[in-house]
């Protein structure tokens, strides 16, 4: 064992090219951590020390607090307002990871459950004087069906069709809102009330109820993709046959990752509805779709670390920009171009090592 | 009567500007599996780049087909040149990177363009300065315009060159042969990167020759001008079946007929509902696209 | 196990704790933005700089700029000078919502912005809750009123005063049958959907309805169903990026009738892509502007030596809105949000554009000053 | 001879015009090792695909327990208790070499979407002993390597040996093997002639694919001869050896390849002909 792994180091540079050479996967760069292998020699102190934090379980406490405590730093109307949003987005970012990073199916019309949700809260409230969160259920419901309804026909699809498929589903989602009356039209729907303000001025108190709810969704989708359903969606975005023979029904894991992914796009289309008071198509169409798959893309497919941050990166970058004009997104785009040349397994990619578990457990066996 | 045959020719007049975008996504897929997202730009581009021709040589050009014609080879020197510019710099590096990464350098690419046009430019519309002639044909009862003819003709010259080229010459054979399998091309001493190179310039030559086309007949242009086309021709390749050349014709003219009934008797803020309703339904029955072939999964 | 559970509670708890203590912090009262001083009257304007209606974002801020830097030639209000703060809205309700946000907590006195309606829509309550007074100069959907927030004004006239001036035209042009065709967006649906109302009312039939989607090219679905219609009279409501290539392609097809545009597609540009030849004759309606009314030209002047370039739409409302804070602020003696909205529903007779100004109970003009225009050789006159 | 598992009859599938399994009909009896030969495109791998579902059987039928399974999806048909391997590796590459057993325990793990987001009780014992199994199937097939890291990075001989870890852990009554040792060397050929006696050991029926004779003729109970999709022979490996018909079949094969490996087989089989095993 221990012979073999030395030897194993002396080759690493040569299994990097080829790993990049090959696939150019998610695993190279932080792909040897917790590791036996001293796989790590070529990397940086930098690096190391990054991918150290990264592994650590406070991580994500720790950015949890601090998202919470963001109010006592800032609270000024404008800092609020593009704080929610990107934690809305995080949170889309968050729901389309599943779909695409942990099963890699690619959806481009992710902005469709988006709308769905933030069309059925928005309905509920504002024409039937349901309370917000009373909308929740039935938005959860409703972003089922709109993935079995899209799901259903197109799984079975290949990816390449599956793309524009979802895209057109998006675009059919959008014009729909655009078209009917029930929806307000092109004008769309207005006047949608928050979840109160709990004695708070009412922008922050939405700010910790969409915190707190998004710092959950992190939580669970990433606790999701670490339990047997979240390997069953890697087995198939590796091998759909080999995880067939394995008695995994893809088809079936396949939908529920897209019922995933639906049900957080509703939800954070309830917060955005919140946060906007106004809806309308043009919020929903397949620029946002694009965008949202790019913070997963940009950050690192499969890695929530990864996509979290490709999420703040995305959504705060052009509010940087803001004032530079048309020159903001001819620098984004020439920025994302960089970056995916230099980096393609993203910002932050997903680890490969075994999930993080408690000390105390110790397992049987050798290694 | 005169009525249907109307709503055909509009179809197939719109189905021929999809069908010379199309043409450069599928061939573009066709030989390294990328959707290039920035393909509907290339389009604009052309169009801008035309336009700044028109614009430098007013005096000079006059009016008149021959006119178009070097105005047309021009702009379609430059977006292929941009398209060959855009594989080497943005798509190369990524060859052997997971196709996602290249599919969000494809989106970048395409904000890039719109966005530099938009500096370059500015963000208002511009008008080409270049009249067609407003003369009308009747055909069985349906009316049909000179300039209509003329680029359906156009279209229709370009498509049958580019399938001549695919078919008879060397590059494009190693297309083909690229398309079917590039590991076996580059064993066989084939230059699958000049080869690539090519099909970047031919594909995006003809969307800009497409751009040209529609600021010449439409007579305006703008820097997002690319994007519904862009997706209009992508749909259009699928329907085809991406990746098949004749098969992207076929679609783009199935989409522009499609399109124009489903205007007529559905309504037109409906059309596009209609078109990605029929394109998913269609999908599910074909998955591999009207003339796509049959991929035989090898277990 | 016990290590996250412990993790999350502590993370709770916390959570819990902050939430407390934020009650008795500055986390509880109005969202208002510092720094507001009473040595200038801050004013910001929302418009779209980037995205398809990134034409008109200059023109807009063009327009308003000119009335700031004349006011303040003229030593601004009450020895207060003005000041102007441009956001981005792209029409996109996300990022005009951001804009909103930035321009209050950049501590703005009065809001003189709004395109797209869509957009504009999310900004109400932001602005609202900074107690800022809203003159909106282009945005004019009725959707922007239901909620009768007391601080928003409308200056544009709204769809249904154009709605009455066009059909009321249509009505006395003698039309057999009318054909409507907007963009599918809210400011032009808001439009056809009235004029067809109206229509109905005054017993003219409506032959037809299209959408058509904006920035695309090809029309020809819709300008088959207008041949088809047998309409004489077309009534199109959207831009004039688009504007201009309907009548290109309708007179292409054929079609011997009248047009008429709304006021979205007031612009030279219109009869650039239409073609002169086609342009001839085409009716528009639109408010009152410098370049139709007695006097006007002078202004024309001013801006183009200015600006270097011609005004375009909604380059004379963002002038007038931002000269009707002025005198709001001036009536009301202050900045405070309250007073000023007080003293904009008090104004009267001041003079805009569009004619004198009073503003009726919903906030909107009392005079739509709507006109009807046609197109002679290169450029838009007034119809006699 | 014990219980019939596995009844093949009269199965076929085609491909355009060609036949790849003609009527095609054999047994497998419950824990037997059986090998499937036949020269190159013989329709060996066609038939393996047919049994497990990834080919849709265009006649014929596949009994398996005593259950009709033809034409069911592959994942059912591997609940139902086959497992198998693939003739080039099919590892689920970037994920580790424990993840990639767990996928065979998948259908046994019981844990729904709320105890994988709230790690409750239940979760962490399905977790836990997923590990502590997982452990065991590669202590079982020998596997040395470290399990924590990507399988991709590992030597070939090993991503081997952890797709049989984990088509055991599937814990099936029959293991389908595609080739397995292709690609290996003699000593890892020997290690995995012990591995499948083993397997054979726990009960487990193993229907073998291999063009290695030596291998074939050593651990076979039984060997069934393919050509052009059809069965021609039938029996003991000292009854096939001696089989004209087989004999005939290799050396009649167009394929070049078939020729080479008929002379191989001829001479690995010959009388006093020593197999690459024992060598």
């Amino acid at each position: 064992m221990n012979d073999e792994s030395t030897l194993r180091a002396g080759e690493e540079p040569l299994a990097y090219a080829g790993a990049v050479e090959e696939r150019g996967p998610a695993n190279v760069a932080l792909g040897g951590r917790g590791v036996a292998t001293p796989a790590a020699s070529g990397r940086t102190t930098a690096g190391r020390a990054l991918s150290g934090v990264l592994a650590s379980r406070w991580l994500g406490p720790c950015v949890a607090l601090a998202a919470l405590a963001l109010p006592y730093l800032n609270s000024s109307t404008y800092v609020i307002q593009i704080a929610v949003d990107a934690l809305i987005f995080v949170m889309l970012a968050v729901g389309l990871n599943i779909v695409v990073g942990y099963c890699g199916l690619l959806d481009l019309g992710y902005a469709a459950f988006f709308a769905i949700g933030a069309y059925t809260s928005g309905l509920l409230s504002t024409r039937f004087g349901w309370p917000l969160l009373a909308t929740i259920p039935v938005v959860v419901a409703a972003a089922v069906l709109g993935g079995l309804l899209i799901g259903g026909p197109t799984l079975r699809l290949r990816s390449d069709y599956l793309a524009i498929v979802t895209l057109g589903f998006g675009e059919i989602i959008r014009i729909t809102a655009n078209n009917l009356d029930v929806t307000g039209g092109p004008n769309g729907l207005y006047g949608i009330p928050g979840f109160g303000d709990f004695g708070l001025r009412s922008d922050i108190a939405l700010y910790w109820v969409t915190a707190v709810v998004v710092c959950l969704a992190v939580l669970f989708a990433g606790r999701l993709g670490r339990g047997r359903l979240g390997r069953a969606w890697r087995f198939v975005r590796e091998d759909e046959d080999a995880a067939e023979a394995m008695g995994i029904h893809t088809y079936k894991v396949k939908f529920a990752a897209y019922i995933a992914g639906a049900v957080f796009g509703g939800i954070a289309g309830v917060l955005f509805a919140a946060h906007q008071t106004a809806i309308s198509p043009p919020s929903f169409n397949f620029l946002w779709s694009a965008l949202i798959l790019m913070a997963v893309v940009l950050g690192g497919m499969g890695s929530t670390p990864g996509v979290v941050t490709g999420a703040l990166a995305i959504s705060l970058l052009p509010e940087l920009l803001r004032g530079a004009e048309n020159w903001r997104y001819l620098i984004f785009g020439l920025l994302l171009i960089a970056v995916m040349i230099f980096r393609p397994q993203g910002l932050l990619p997903a680890r490969t090592g075994e999930a993080r578990r408690r000390g105390r457990r110790v397992r049987g066996g050798a290694s | 009567m005169d009525h249907f045959i109307q709503l055909v020719f509009s179809g197939l007049f719109v189905g021929s500007f999809y069908a010379l975008v199309a043409l450069g996504y599928s061939m573009v897929y066709g030989i390294i599996k990328l959707l290039n997202f920035a393909h509907g730009d290339l389009y604009m581009v052309g169009a801008f780049a035309g336009f700044t021709v028109l614009s430098a040589g007013a005096g000079v050009l006059g009016g008149g087909l021959l006119a178009l014609l070097a105005v047309m080879l021009v702009a379609m020197a430059a977006t292929g040149g941009l398209g060959v510019l855009l594989e080497r710099v943005a798509y190369r590096p990524l060859r052997s990177a997971p196709r996602l990464s290249v599919l969000i350098t494809a989106v970048g690419a395409s904000f890039a363009l719109e966005y530099g046009i938009a500096v370059a430019f500015g963000p208002n519309p511009e008008v080409y300065q270049m009249g067609v002639s407003d003369g009308t044909l009747n055909v069985l009862g349906a009316r049909l315009t000179y300039a209509q003819l003329a680029m359906t003709a156009i279209a229709v010259v370009l498509m049958i060159t580019l399938d001549t080229l695919v078919r008879r010459t060397r590059t494009g054979r190693a297309m083909r042969a690229i398309s079917q399998d590039p590991k076996a091309c580059l064993l066989m001493g084939v230059n699958v990167d000049r080869v690539i190179s090519r099909t970047f310039f031919l594909g995006s030559a003809l969307a800009g020759a497409a751009g040209v086309m529609a600021g010449v007949y439409y007579g305006k242009i703008d820097f997002l001008m690319g994007f519904v086309i862009g997706l209009k021709a992508f749909t259009a390749a699928v329907i085809g079946g991406i990746g098949n050349l004749r098969g992207a014709v076929l679609g783009a003219v199935v989409l522009g007929l499609l399109e124009s009934f489903s205007v007529a008797y559905i309504g037109s803020e409906w059309r596009d509902v209609f078109a990605f309703g029929f394109l998913i339904l269609f999908l599910t029955v074909r998955p591999t696209g009207l003339l796509g072939e049959r991929v035989t999964e090898r277990v | 196990m016990t290590h996250i559970r412990r993790g999350t509670t502590a993370v709770a708890a916390m959570a819990l704790g902050l939430t407390l203590t934020a009650c008795g912090g500055d986390l509880t009262g109005d969202a208002s933005g510092g720094g507001k001083s009473s040595a200038t009257l801050k004013l910001g304007m929302l418009t779209p700089l980037t995205g398809s209606s990134a034409a008109i974002g200059p023109y807009m801020k063009d327009g308003a700029q000119l009335a700031v830097d004349e006011i303040n030639a003229k030593g601004g209000v009450d020895g207060r000078k003005l000041s102007l703060t441009v956001e981005d809205e792209a029409c996109d309700p996300k990022t005009a919502a951001a804009g909103a946000a930035k321009l209050v907590s950049a501590g703005i006195d009065v809001s003189v912005g709004g395109y797209c309606s869509s957009a504009t829509l999310p900004t109400l309550s932001i602005f609202d809750k900074a107690h800022i007074p809203m003159i909106i100069p282009a945005a004019n959907s009725a959707d922007l009123l239901t909620q009768q927030r007391h601080n928003v004004f409308l200056i544009n006239g709204t769809g249904i005063q154009q709605a009455e001036t066009a059909s009321k035209f249509i009505k006395a042009e003698g039309s057999k049958g009318v054909a409507l065709i907007d963009d599918n967006t809210s400011y032009s649906t808001d439009i056809t959907k009235r004029t067809g109302d109206q229509l109905g009312l005054l017993g003219v039939k409506v032959a037809g309805h299209q959408s058509v989607t904006a920035g695309e090219s090809d029309y020809s679905g819709a300008v088959n169903a207008v041949m088809d219609s047998k309409a004489d009279f077309v009534y199109w409501t959207g831009y004039y990026q688009e504007g201009g290539l309907l009548i290109k392609q309708l007179r292409a097809a054929g079609y011997k009738g009248r047009v008429m545009v709304a006021d979205g597609s007031v612009d030279g540009k219109l009869i650039k892509i239409a073609g002169q030849k086609n342009a001839q004759g085409v009716f528009a309606t639109m408010t009152q502007t410098p370049q139709t009314i007695p006097g006007g030209q002078g202004w024309v002047a001013k801006y183009k030596a200015k600006f270097g370039s011609e005004p375009g739409p909604y380059s004379t409302q963002a002038y007038d809105a931002v000269r009707v804070a002025a005198e709001a602020v001036r009536k009301a003696g202050s900045t405070d949000g309250r007073a000023v909205t007080k003293a904009l529903e008090q104004i009267d007779g001041f003079k805009i554009f569009s004619g004198p100004l009073k503003f009726t109970i919903q906030h909107t003009l009392t005079v739509g000053g709507f006109d009807i225009l046609v197109v002679k050789d290169d450029a838009f006159v007034l119809n006699k | 001879m014990s219980k019939v598992l596995l009844d093949v009859r009269d199965m076929a599938v085609q491909f355009g015009g060609v036949r790849a399994v003609d009527g095609l009909t054999f047994r497998v009896h419950e824990g037997e090792v059986l090998s499937v030969i036949g020269p190159n495109g013989a329709g060996k791998t066609s038939a393996f695909n047919c049994i497990t579902g990834f080919y849709k059987p265009s006649a014929g039928s596949v009994t398996f327990g005593g259950v009709r399974v033809t034409g069911r999806r592959p994942a059912v048909i591997a609940a139902s208790g086959i497992a198998r391997t693939f003739q080039n590796l099919r590892l689920f590459g970037d994920l580790t070499v424990l993840d990639n057993v767990r996928a065979g325990m998948h259908v046994r793990i019981r844990q729904n979407f709320l105890d994988a987001m709230l790690h409750t009780p239940r979760y962490w014992r399905g977790e836990d002993a997923a590990t502590a199994e997982a452990h065991r199937w590669l202590d079982f097939v020998g596997m040395e390597h470290d399990r924590t890291a990507p399988i991709r990075n590992l030597p070939y001989g090993e991503q081997r040996r952890v797709e049989i870890a984990r088509a055991l852990a599937r814990e099936p009554r029959m293991l389908l093997l595609d080739e397995p040792a292709a690609g290996l060397n003699h000593g890892e050929k020997a290690r995995l002639l012990d591995l499948m006696r083993r397997i054979a050991g726990l009960g487990i029926a193993v229907v073998l694919i291999e063009h290695d004779m030596g291998l074939v003729m050593e651990v076979s109970e039984r060997i069934v001869v393919l050509s052009h999709g059809k069965e021609i022979a039938e029996g003991t490996p000292a009854a096939v050896r001696s089989d004209p018909a087989v004999i005939e079949a290799y050396l009649g094969a167009e394929d070049e390849e078939a020729h080479v490996e008929a002379e191989r087989i001829a001479a690995e089989t010959g009388p006093g002909g020593t197999t690459e095993v024992q060598r």
